[in-house]
């Protein structure tokens, strides 16, 4: 009676026991993952292989140590074209419509569908727009307070192109390297952040 | 609320326009406070119970025998301990998954038939699956969420969700803690709950599921992690599949101790 | 249950069929739907379907509704007023395809004080408009309806 | 069938609070389907209240009142236990009526 006793305290203190809990490998983790999505319409299952810039991020809680740091940032510089005809600067009322457009990319858009930058779901920009968010610094100003010599329309068309160039990890999109928005739209955005007529520096 | 605003008094630079937002914030918060009078959430709740009552589907029988993790038929509190493991399928369910599960061994219904449309679209009747949902949730309402983490695969369901939580991927490079992961952060107008603390965990995961204003339509908690997916520019998740469920897991867990408030009523 | 239902809808049918031709006023019975004032696209347009000849602003009539909507979808409305003799009040959108929203009628013993709940395409003045011994009145609330998400 | 309206009717000092859901897609009939095709108007054109054989309040709806309508206010002369009915009518012919009690 006794010894069965204790057989069965042993049983169920094993069943219960802590040490018999072995997390899932990377691997197995993974695979469930996969397996949980499907394709529908332009979203593919492929957009969960991660690139080495979303391998290194995820790994390193968006914050790499120093040399992998460099490593992307470099690497995303790398990426960045610049406009071919050194124009800078498009139409900033076109900035402003792309800057509050969501759309693109998603299952539910068609693959022709223009994508927009969908900039206020982080930024604050004009100062018309009351329903922006905060996830990014505020835009507004960003022309007046940076001026539009040659430097500063670079760095920017960089940030928008590849975020990663100056802040591996950061948390934009990378519009211009990800084919999020083409050339021209960039060139547009860049007329709302600079151009002094646009709502952005009033 | 009141953190948020000061957060974001600070952070911007131009003070007249910091100020304009403090404005909107509040006001959008009486917004909110108006919704609450009259959710038609309420509909929905009666409709469920019927279907919950109600002897259905090839087998014609109700789902009175349908354990949720309490027993069979018990549905007062059974939502706040879900996702749970459950031996009879030897995996960890959350309530939509389970729901799915009782509807397809007890009443016959078809697998594929039920989860390939589990959301209404526009102008629809809202699914058999959001009504019983509604149905079930309100019969968790204050009692306090309690995710188990006691089976070895609820630790798994839990570590996996987290590791999914924490993953960048797609054109966008977006995971759920870009949004989520960090205090006070806003889209637009709208407050994204970090999941990291105890106290908007909670919040966000009580308050879903939630009757969305903007759709006319109640939405699921499976429903919710879909369309963050969407806008997060991933594939599509699959209805009650394993990563579902462990994200959920992950969330519930994070937010243990809250007190449910669902179905809510949000923008 | 389903002869009363196809009786109520042959009579409101012909209800109807005499009020777009004119034949009998609006409100005369119940129920009955003012298509005209449902179809105005302007304050005159509404005031004459409504059978009113002029309005006046109010201070009397008080507009409960947010500032700001986080959604067009449901923007919460009341109207209260306390002009005596208030026949019935109408809640019309400045800004929307067709103006009036919706109306209530106040038989006497009920408060001229009603809450609903409407549709809001954008940005727009919402219209409280009061009948009051057969004269009519208005007031005014700006109400601002924002984006949200980030998939649209 | 239309499901069942929630109607909450309270018995307070200056009159009877009475607070109705409808279930209703009101439908604007400027919505496009997914094919394109303009999905024609469905709403409640019409609501009526009555207690003790007596209207006490009737609306005319508009397709701008929001999906699943709710509304609200109040009337004198009902007391705890007395019966309100609420009927509401749409313009394809369709029509529901609930009861409850006033507590």
């Amino acid at each position: 009676m006794k010894k069965s006793l204790i057989f069965v305290v042993t049983i169920a203190a094993l069943a219960g026991c802590e040490t018999l809990y072995t997390p899932p490998t990377e691997q197995e983790t993974q695979a469930v993952i996969k397996a949980g999505f499907r394709d529908r319409g332009i979203a593919k299952v492929e957009r969960l292989n991660q690139s080495e810039l979303q391998q290194q991020c995820t790994k390193h809680g968006n914050n790499p140590p120093k040399d992998v740091r460099a490593r992307l940032e470099k690497a995303a510089l790398a990426t960045v074209k610049y406009p071919a005809d050194g124009n800078w600067l498009g139409d900033f009322k076109l900035g402003e419509r792309i800057a509050q457009t969501g759309a693109g990319l998603q299952w539910t858009d068609s693959p022709q569908s223009v994508a927009g930058g969908n900039c206020y779901a982080c930024h604050q920009l004009s100062k018309a727009e009351i329903s922006y968010g905060n996830i990014g610094p505020t835009l507004y100003n960003y022309g007046k307070l940076r001026g539009s010599g040659e430097g500063v329309a670079r760095y920017t068309w960089a940030k928008i192109w590849n975020t990663n160039s100056f802040n591996a990890c950061s948390s934009m999109p990378r519009f211009g390297d990800a084919g999020v928005l083409t050339e021209e739209q960039i060139r547009h955005l860049m007329a709302l952040l600079l151009d002094p007529n646009s709502p952005v520096n009033k | 609320m009141r953190a948020a605003i000061a957060s974001a008094a600070l952070a911007a630079t131009v003070a007249g326009a910091a100020l304009a937002q403090d404005n909107t914030i509040i006001q959008i918060e009486r917004y909110r406070q108006m919704l609450q009078e009259g959710n038609p959430a309420e509909l929905l709740v009666v409709r469920g119970e019927g279907l919950w009552q109600e002897k259905r589907g090839p087998k014609n029988v109700s789902l009175a025998a349908c354990d949720l993790g309490l027993g069979a038929g018990v549905v007062k509190g059974a939502y706040i301990q879900m996702p749970r493991y459950f031996a009879d399928a030897d995996q960890v369910m959350d309530f939509e998954t389970r729901l799915v599960h009782c509807m397809v061994s007890l009443q016959g219904f078809k697998r594929e038939e039920l989860t390939k449309t589990p959301y209404s679209g526009a102008g629809q009747r809202q699914t058999d699956i959001e009504s019983l949902t509604a149905f079930v949730v309100e019969q968790s309402r204050g009692a306090k969420i309690a995710v188990p983490q006691e089976h070895p695969q609820e630790k798994a369901s839990f570590d996996r969700g987290r590791y999914l939580f924490y993953m960048r991927a797609g054109p966008y490079d977006f995971a759920c803690s870009t949004c989520h992961g960090v205090d006070n952060q806003r889209i637009r107008l709208q407050d994204l709950p970090n999941f990291e603390k105890p106290e908007p965990a909670q919040r966000a995961f009580a308050t879903w599921p939630a009757y969305r204003v903007s759709q006319g339509a109640l939405r699921t908690m499976q429903w919710r992690l879909w369309d963050c997916f969407r806008q997060m520019r991933w594939p599509e998740p699959i209805f009650a599949s394993q990563a579902t469920v462990d994200l959920t897991t992950y969330l519930g867990v994070r937010a243990a101790g809250g007190k449910m408030d669902s179905p809510s009523i949000k923008r | 249950m389903k002869t009363s239902r196809r009786r109520f809808t042959q009579a409101t049918s012909v209800f109807s069929l005499l009020a777009a031709a004119g034949l009998v006023p609006a409100h005369a019975q119940q129920p009955g739907w003012n298509k005209a004032a449902f179809e105005a696209k302007s304050m005159n347009d509404a005031l004459k379907a409504l059978g009113g000849a002029g309005v006046a602003e109010s201070k009397d009539i008080a507009i409960t509704a947010p500032d700001i909507a986080e959604n067009g979808a449901v923007v919460p409305v009341g109207v209260a007023s306390k002009i005596p003799n208030t026949q019935a009040v109408y809640i019309l959108v400045e800004k929307n395809p067709n103006w009036l929203a919706a109306g209530f009628n106040i038989p006497q013993g009920t408060e001229a004080n009603v809450a609903t709940r409407i549709k809001m395409g954008q940005t727009s003045n919402v219209l409280a408009l009061v009948k009051a011994n057969n004269q009519f009145f208005v007031a005014t609330k700006e109400v601002k309806v924002t984006l949200g998400g980030c998939g649209g | 069938m239309p499901d069942p309206m929630r109607i909450r009717a309270t018995a307070q000092p200056d009159g009877v609070d009475v607070r109705v859901l409808m279930s209703h897609e009101m439908e604007t009939g400027q919505r496009r389907d997914s094919g394109g095709t303009l999905v024609p108007a469905h709403h409640i054109t019409n609501v009526t209240v009555m207690h003790a054989g007596k209207v006490v309040l009737s609306a005319e709806w508009g397709p701008a009142v929001s999906k699943n309508p709710y509304m609200q206010f109040k009337f004198q002369g009902g007391k705890k236990g007395d019966e309100i009915t609420v009927t509401w009518l749409d313009n394809k012919g369709e029509t529901r009526t609930d009861k409850a009690v006033i507590n």
